[in-house]
């Protein structure tokens, strides 16, 4: 019996991984679901919006870096970070001016938006590869862990060890601090209510008063801005790949409808939910219970509920599940 | 169809015309081998459109699974025609894991008696026994069958292999195999809305491909099937056949070529004949009262129920017909192909591809449907070589040896995405509701 | 020169015209009703004056000032509220914030304003918190009326404001209305229950199929027969 | 007919339905009304099977129907309108109207496939009979306009216009008046009682407009807070003073003397206007 | 004469980051002949480039059908991955008679595809890089591992011969597990291995995808320190990526100790592009091979210059580097037979594919260092 060591493991491989992948889901889902909430499609560029704000954040660093500018033991890029997003904001809300606006004023369904972003995905791919290239690239700097395996193995004689990375605590403290800020924006500021009013009912918020352009405005910048800081800290953490962050889009969208389309909270709750059935519901116990359980009865098998074949089919199986019982999400979201 | 829909229809007939007969500039290809491979994959894109079209013109049904759909299909050809592998059979493979299947299947069936029979916390015990005890069961009989077969021959089999029936047999089959799981999903799911209902879908479209990848018994998963058998001679065959020289020289035609074009020829006479019975089929049935209903339910489902149409059944029977279509179309397909090859089943080529053929043709129409069907089809193929070419169109007037043109050059691939979300950007700004909308 | 005055509408929603020289006009502190069968283009006139119609010909004018060519949110600007007939709350937002978009271009403070309405609706001031798409029809109907007057217009317009409230609410309602229309305010309003409305306005409105058909004092035309038995039930 | 047995229905906390218990006898227009939020609609929604009731029981001729789907209420002879219209929106108006009845052969694939003869005349059939409706609520000239497109009234007379197709047991009514011409009200009220005299229909009528209700309906049921709080004729419930406090109120009377102190005030200002004085107090619930 | 091959590769799609290596490698071989002047009497050699975009059978398809008969190109380099590869073999190559080269299509299948001898490749079936590992492996002393692989045919296929192979040397395996590519997070499958356990982690999957993100998350949790790279993993980016996080791993490469390889990669470099890139050395490979086969037939048609394939790749003959194509041209040209090495030690066996000869490298450092070869 070997408690201790079953939690640092458990830890480990299942808690700070699935809290931080949770995290990153919350923040690229978060995004969706405002633009979701506020102009009611589901934008498919969003991912290739992270990847090119990425793009633009990793110019600038690249820039500061050339300069000996830098941030201590945080990343260079975080100082990029506005650049990126003011230069992302640019190129969305030109855009929505050069795309979006046209269908907005024909009252064209939201699947119809739902088709043409699309369009401006399949744009925006190949222009953040012609902007940054295909490769893989890394731009972490800065203190990569707060906790290292090797050197927790060393302090404490346990035979597990335990990580926790500098861009994961990023990723988790600006989640929290992002989600926050979304939710109060949205229900206690005047802009933020105009924009809710403006989803709910376009035709009575023109007749309130509401200018329903920059209404839009506000919530492609708003999303801009989730984005890039959603692309920036996942290329932090693991590198940046144009082609992963579309790939990224499909359990970003998972994590927003479950959770509940429109609702920051449901985001990131959607995320972790995604994030820990896909750690923790393929996670082999074999080690864990070799630790707790008396040697006669540790497993020889895997201990293993399914493959981790099967994690986004498990993942995807519990968001169904949940459906089921909450059909708009766990935190009641909209539908169109 | 008014004038206007059959121009368009001409039109596009006209480029694949053009396709085949001119090079104009490097626009088109000027063969009519690539003219006709465009002419059977839209085919098979119209065919698939038609299917998600009847989901979501007729009935407003989200489904952006529709990629597990075809590749359910696309299972049929491999498991009908492939010769069977005899091995595995006599090892006993294939019965334990058929028996495996059948007590699989009968914990679930009882787990559905005892969910009927029961109530309260015993049904909860019961059923949380019965299916978790039923799953270890079945992995226990599962697990060692599934070894048996899999260690035959790794590097060309490890499957159950097919039944080595004709081909086309398959087709009918792969629609078979769609709509059962389609049963089985919208009996579940259908109660859902919009996107909730689209993620689900797409969740099931997702597990649907994870199995076909990671269960090699079935189809070898990731490590492919090639050389399925075909309904149609093969071209070597028809180049070493004396008469069919004699038939090709008497167009003045050379032997490959021909062969080439008379193989792509009798695809397409398979393919359009399905294509218009499908269409008849459709056209019919959305113009009777029976489309009216799936009109009325699409547009207000609490009053449509009010009114005593029966939506969740009627919901039901168009997800499985939808579905069964577009699982014609995925066997169709990988019995062109002649390759079972799961790992090409992504969702943005078999799910939102063919979304966007249905949208940009119009929903909720048929002929929309198809001519989506093709335009994308024609386009998602061309755009591979008209991207570059537009690049070095565009670079010819920089210096040759500046880094910029290097770099755009280099890019130059990317340029096919760029064309194809421009040109969808610019279909959809001047007939924002599809090319031929519903009226 | 009345302080509303639109003159010569003419145009519809697509190729075919719903009004036909239309013409109507309120003065400061006037209670002006409009009533006509289902389909006359009440509902038409009232989104042409509010410039949510593209008209083909006529001109609308707001204190002496034309504002033809200005947008819907300008005319708020301007002063102008408006409860359309349908679809007329923020069905996800609560009762409270319903209230708080009516007065969203006003920078001054505001909640002297929302518990009149309170006063006014007792049974919203209950359901403050609640999203106003699960209210019932009636409810509905009080915060839609609540939010246009949380805007404090010059001047007010209501489709139909009274449909499917409860008498006493109606009563309560048109009590309201004269007295905003006391304090200086133009009222101009579409209504089903026309004699209640006739009788306290000052000027009605017949309109059928989009053209004025009859227009005189409330009074006038409550005591015609004619009037009385084809537009208003006898 | 219907038998409503202590039905509850509660959304979250709130209780909508708070035990009402009620009786719509056989061939009876009875009358629901009740202030804003009473209940009414709910109540409603759970007898037609679009809400699920937190508890209690709806009897319909002796068969418990409580939680049945609307489409198997419907073949029941079940049918009832909408407060909030639910047109569809994207067919035309005679097609609204064409798709209610049930058992139309046409409904069925094979039918629609191999059985084109005999649809044509079923579908003649149909188109007749809803243009009949379509003159009778005074709209034929819409009957292939969008029924999108109609203006607010038109949408609850198509409302009225969808029960009127098949032959119905019962027909609830949700506030058919609201927005509908005065003049045209009486009309179909006059419609509704024809078909409960000659076709035997049994009405359930929500209305706010007393004339209408006094007209029509005996027995008149009032609602309040989610429960029954008075049940007779007509005229007796008028004269309910419980009623008359919750509901109808005591018209614009109570403001007659605020109206005579403004009168002077208007003089000033405005000159001459025609006084509202003593008249105004015979509206409201008059 | 002006001569045209086609190149098609999934310039798009999960491989995009390999691919533009592996185009210039086929692009520099080609440019190589042309500047000679020797192929064919002064032939020039132009390339036009196709998207196999590596997952979709029907683009992949049609890219070699226009590449065929619009075009006309007198053979295929391509295509990558290996299931497009099959499908334009079946369904584009054979019925044209035109003769297709693949310098990544490692799936052992394809050694029975029906090809009418029109299809070779220049990088290894994977059956016979399992057999290398275990043996590997066995020297190392390491008797468990677990195995990580790339969810497509390669990697499975690898996986397969690898199990097969330790298994049958007497050693085990923990876990074999896939991963896919350009997936966010492996945090899942980092969990499982390092549950299973093992003395060291086989990566088999690619350098630029999932694979190193495996490696990352198994470094990062201290689930792995010891890694066995095959083939796919193979890339100067790795010490890029890594550095001396990876010392003591190993892997093997086909490679031999035969000059080849180090021309060819500042030949590369010289040309600008990554030669160390996965598959570059062997798509440089399989245009030279073509080129040659067709001064060999003394045709640029396809239907003469698959029977001489084979020669040229093997013994006997003179034995030609990369950078020596000229020398190799007038060396046919002149009727004398040669063997072409190249960068990545050609030798084709069967049925037209390579024999795999393996460099076993390893960590030292930060850097890769070479062990010895197999
Ligand atoms: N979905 C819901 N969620 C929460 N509360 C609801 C919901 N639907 C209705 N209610 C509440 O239930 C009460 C009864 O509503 P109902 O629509 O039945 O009233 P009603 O008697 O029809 O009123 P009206 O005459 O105004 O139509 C109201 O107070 C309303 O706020
Ligand atoms: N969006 C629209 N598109 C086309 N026609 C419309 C539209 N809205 C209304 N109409 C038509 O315009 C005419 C007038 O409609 P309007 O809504 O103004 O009537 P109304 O007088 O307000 O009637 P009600 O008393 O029933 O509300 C109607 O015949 C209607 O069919
Ligand atoms: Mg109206
Ligand atoms: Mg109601």
């Amino acid at each position: 019996m070997d408690l201790l060591n079953a939690l640092v493991a458990l830890l480990n491989f299942v808690v700070i991984p699935a809290t931080a992948y949770g995290a990153q889901l919350a923040l690229g889902a978060l995004g969706v679901t405002l633009i979701y909430g506020i102009l009611r499609f589901s934008n498919f560029a969003h991912g290739d919006t992270m990847a090119l704000g990425t793009g633009f954040v990793i110019l600038v660093t690249w820039w500061l870096q050339s300069l000996g500018v830098s941030l201590g033991p945080l990343p260079t890029a975080f100082l990029a970070l506005p650049f990126g997003i003011a230069a992302t904001a640019a190129v969305v809300l030109l855009t929505d001016r050069g795309v979006y606006r046209f269908y907005r004023r024909q009252k064209a369904a939201p699947v119809i938006l739902v088709i043409v972003s699309m369009g401006v995905m399949f744009v925006m791919n190949g222009v953040t590869r012609f902007v940054i290239g295909v490769e893989e690239i890394r731009f972490a700097d800065g203190a990569r862990f707060l906790i290292n395996a090797n050197e927790f193995k060393k302090s404490t004689g346990l035979a597990e060890g335990l990580a926790f990375k500098a861009s994961q605590a990023q990723t988790i403290a600006a989640a929290v601090l992002v989600v926050a800020l979304l939710f109060w924006f949205l229900n206690k500021t005047r802009t933020g209510k105009s924009m809710r009013a403006y989803s709910d009912n376009e035709d009575l918020a023109l007749l309130s008063g509401i200018n329903p352009e920059r209404v839009v405005a506000v919530t492609w910048i708003i999303a801009s801005g989730l984005a890039v800081i959603a692309g920036t800290l996942y290329g932090l953490d693991k590198s940046f790949k144009a082609f992963n962050y579309f790939q990224l889009l499909l359990p970003v969208f998972a994590s927003a409808i479950v959770g509940g389309l429109g609702s920051p909270l449901g985001a990131i709750a959607g995320g972790f939910l995604i994030a820990f059935s896909e750690v923790g519901l393929t996670y082999a116990w074999k080690k864990v219970a070799t630790y707790v359980l008396p040697e006669a009865l540790a497993p020889d098998g895997l201990a293993q509920l399914l493959s981790t074949d099967y994690k986004f089919a498990v993942s995807f199986a519990l968001l169904i599940v949940v459906l089921l019982f909450k059909p708009t999400g766990l935190f009641k979201g909209k539908s169109v | 169809m008014n004038t206007r829909n059959i121009l368009l229809f001409a039109g596009m007939a006209a480029l694949i015309v053009l396709e085949g007969s001119t090079t104009f500039g490097g626009i088109f290809g000027g063969s009519w081998n690539t003219a006709l491979f465009i002419l059977n994959f839209g085919l098979l894109s119209a065919i698939m459109a038609l299917g998600v079209n009847m989901q979501w013109g007729y009935a407003g049904l989200f489904n952006v699974g529709v990629v597990g759909f075809i590749a359910l299909g696309g299972l049929a050809p491999v498991l009908i025609a492939t010769p069977p592998v005899t091995e595995v059979w006599t090892a006993g493979g294939v019965g334990r894991l058929v028996f495996a299947l059948i007590v699989g299947l009968g914990v679930i069936a009882l787990a559905i008696v005892l969910n009927h029979r029961l109530k309260g916390r015993v049904r909860l015990a019961a059923l949380c026994v019965t299916l978790i005890g039923g799953f270890f069961l079945y992995r226990a009989l599962f697990d060692p069958a599934v070894e048996v077969i899999e260690a035959f021959n790794p590097a060309t089999n490890s499957n159950l292999g097919g039944l080595g029936l004709p081909v086309l047999l398959s087709w009918p089959v792969g629609a078979l195999l769609a709509a059962g799981a389609a049963w089985l999903i919208g009996k579940t799911a259908l109660g859902l809305r919009s996107d909730y209902l689209a993620i689900a879908t797409l969740g099931i479209g997702e597990i649907i491909v994870a199995v076909l990848k990671n269960e090699d018994w079935l189809a070898r998963g990731v490590k492919n099937v090639i050389g399925i058998p075909r309904p149609v001679p093969y071209e070597v065959d028809l180049q070493a056949s004396p008469a069919f020289v004699d038939f090709a020289a008497g167009f003045g035609a050379e032997p490959v070529v021909a062969s080439t074009v008379v193989v792509k020829l009798l695809y397409a006479g398979l393919f359009l004949a399905i294509l218009l019975l499908l269409t008849a089929a459709s056209e019919l049935a959305l113009k009777s009262p029976w489309g009216r209903m799936m009109r009325a339910i699409r547009d207000n489902e609490v009053a449509a129920g009010a009114m005593g149409k029966n939506v969740t059944g009627r919901h039901l029977q168009i997800f499985i017909l939808g579905s069964a279509v577009c699982g014609l179309a995925g066997a169709m397909m990988v019995t062109m192909d002649s390759l079972h090859n799961p790992g090409t089943y992504s969702p943005l080529r078999f799910t939102f591809l063919i979304w966007v053929m249905v949208i940009v043709g119009g929903s909720g129409n048929n002929w929309g449907a198809i001519l989506g069907g093709f335009l994308i089809s024609f386009l998602w193929l061309k755009v591979e070589a008209w991207g570059p070419a537009a690049l070095e169109y565009l670079t010819a007037g920089m210096d040759p040896a500046s880094p910029l043109r290097e770099h755009l050059k280099d890019s130059a691939a990317h340029m096919r995405l760029i064309a194809l979300g421009l040109v969808l950007l610019l279909v959809l700004r001047f007939s924002p509701r599809g090319l031929i909308p519903e009226k | 020169m009345s302080f509303l005055a639109a003159e010569n509408m003419t145009g519809g929603y697509g190729a075919a015209d719903i009004l036909h020289d239309c013409t109507l006009t309120v003065d400061k502190g006037e209670i002006a009703v409009i009533v006509g069968p289902n389909g006359a283009g009440k509902s038409t006139a009232m989104k042409a004056v509010f410039g949510m119609l593209n008209l083909r010909k006529g001109q609308v004018t707001l204190d002496g000032q034309d504002i033809t060519a200005l947008t819907p949110q300008d005319r708020v600007a301007k002063g102008m509220g408006f409860v359309p007939q349908v679809n007329n709350v923020f069905p996800s937002m609560s009762v409270e914030e319903n209230l708080e978009m009516g007065a969203f271009i006003r920078r001054d403070d505001f909640r002297a304003t929302m518990e009149q309405v309170y006063d006014l609706f007792p049974i919203l001031k209950d359901k403050r918190r609640q999203p106003a798409g699960e209210l019932s029809g009636g409810q509905r109907q009080q915060v839609a009326v609540g939010r246009a007057l949380m805007t404090q217009p010059k001047l007010l317009m209501l489709d139909e404001p009274t449909a499917g409230v409860s008498p006493i609410v109606m009563d309560e309602l048109f009590d309201r209305i004269i007295e905003v229309a006391r304090t200086g305010i133009s009222i101009l309003m579409v209504e089903q229950n026309a004699r209640q409305a006739l009788e306290i306005a000052d000027k009605g409105y017949v309109l059928v199929q989009g053209a004025n058909r009859y227009t005189d004092t409330g009074e006038a035309l409550l005591a015609n027969a004619e009037v009385r038995r084809t537009f208003l039930g006898g | 007919m219907i038998v409503v047995e202590d039905l509850h229905k509660h959304f979250g906390g709130f209780r909508a339905v708070d035990g009402a218990s009620l009786e719509i006898a056989k061939g009876s227009i009875t009358g629901l009304i009740g202030p804003n939020g009473a209940g009414k609609s709910t109540l409603f929604n759970v007898i037609a099977g679009v809400y699920t009731p937190t508890s209690g029981r709806v009897i319909m001729d002796g068969e418990d129907i409580t939680g049945l789907p609307p489409h198997e209420l419907f073949h029941k002879g079940l049918l009832r309108t909408f407060q909030i219209a639910h047109e569809f929106s994207s067919m035309t108006v005679r097609e609204n109207l064409m798709m209610v009845p049930a058992a139309q052969s046409g409904e069925t694939l094979w039918n629609a496939w191999f059985g084109r003869k005999r649809i044509a005349e079923e579908e003649r059939a149909l188109a007749k009979k809803a243009d009949e409706v379509l003159d009778f609520l005074t709209i034929s000239h819409l009957a292939d306009e969008r029924a999108g497109n109609l203006s607010g009234g038109q949408k609850k007379l198509l409302e009225l216009g969808r029960t009127m197709m098949v032959d119905a047991k019962i027909v609830f009514l949700d506030e058919v008046g609201a927005g509908v011409n005065r003049t045209l009200l009486n009309t179909i009220g006059d419609a509704i009682v024809r078909l409960n005299k000659e076709r035997g229909y049994t009405f359930c009528v929500i209305e706010h407009d007393m004339d209408f209700i006094g007209r029509l309906c005996d027995p008149v049921i009032v609602m309040a807070e989610g429960k029954v709080l008075a049940e007779g004729s007509a005229a007796h419930i008028m004269e309910n003073e419980a009623v008359i406090e919750a509901y109808l109120g005591r018209g614009l009377k109570n403001k007659v003397k605020a109206e005579a102190e403004a009168e002077e005030a208007r003089h000033e200002s405005h000159g001459a206007q025609p006084g509202l004085g003593d008249e105004a107090g015979q509206g409201g619930a008059a | 004469e002006d001569i045209k091959l086609g190149v098609i590769l999934g310039f798009t799609g999960p491989l995009e980051s390999i691919t533009p290596s592996m185009g210039a490698g086929a692009e520099l071989a080609m440019k190589e002949v042309s500047d000679s002047g020797k192929l064919l009497d002064g032939s020039t050699v132009t390339s036009v480039r196709g998207d196999s975009t590596c997952v979709d059978a029907a683009a992949a398809t049609a890219a070699a059908e226009r590449l065929v008969t619009t075009d006309k190109v007198n053979a295929i380099m391509g295509a990558d991955c290996s299931g497009v590869t099959g499908a334009i073999l079946a369904n584009v190559a054979v019925p044209n008679g035109i003769v297709m080269i693949s310098a990544s299509a490692t799936s052992p299948g394809l050694t029975s595809a029906e090809d009418n001898g029109l299809f070779f490749r220049t990088a290894p079936s994977d059956a016979r890089q399992g057999e290398i590992i275990a043996k590997v492996l066995q020297d190392r002393s390491i008797s468990s591992v677990a195995i990580s692989y790339t969810n497509n045919d390669y990697g499975k296929g690898l996986a397969d011969s690898i199990q097969a192979a330790v298994e049958a040397a007497g050693g085990s395996v923990s876990i074999s597990a896939a991963h896919e590519d350009g997936k966010a997070d492996y945090s899942a499958e980092v969990g499982a291995l390092a549950s299973a356990g093992g003395d060291a982690l086989v990566v088999a999957g690619y350098v630029d995808q999932g694979g190193a993100g495996v490696i990352r998350a198994a470094l990062d949790t201290g689930a792995f320190s010891t890694f066995m790279l095959p083939d796919g993993m193979y890339g100067n980016v790795l010490e890029e990526k890594f550095g001396s996080e990876l010392d003591g791993s190993f892997g093997t490469v086909p490679g031999t100790d035969s000059a080849g390889g180090a021309t060819f990669l500042e030949m590369a470099t010289a040309a600008g592009f990554d030669g160390s890139s996965s598959y570059a050395g062997e798509s440089y490979d399989a245009a030279a091979l073509i080129m040659l086969a067709m001064q060999a037939a003394g045709s640029s048609k396809s239907a003469d210059l698959a029977a001489k394939v084979m020669d040229v790749a093997n013994a006997p003959g003179e034995k030609i580097y990369p950078g020596e194509l000229a020398k190799g041209l007038e060396l046919l040209a002149a009727g004398t037979d040669i063997d072409y090495v190249g960068a990545s030690a050609v030798e084709l066996i069967g049925p037209g594919e390579a024999s795999g000869a393996y460099r076993e490298y390893e960590f030292k450092d930060g850097k890769i260092t070479t062990v010895g070869y197999r």
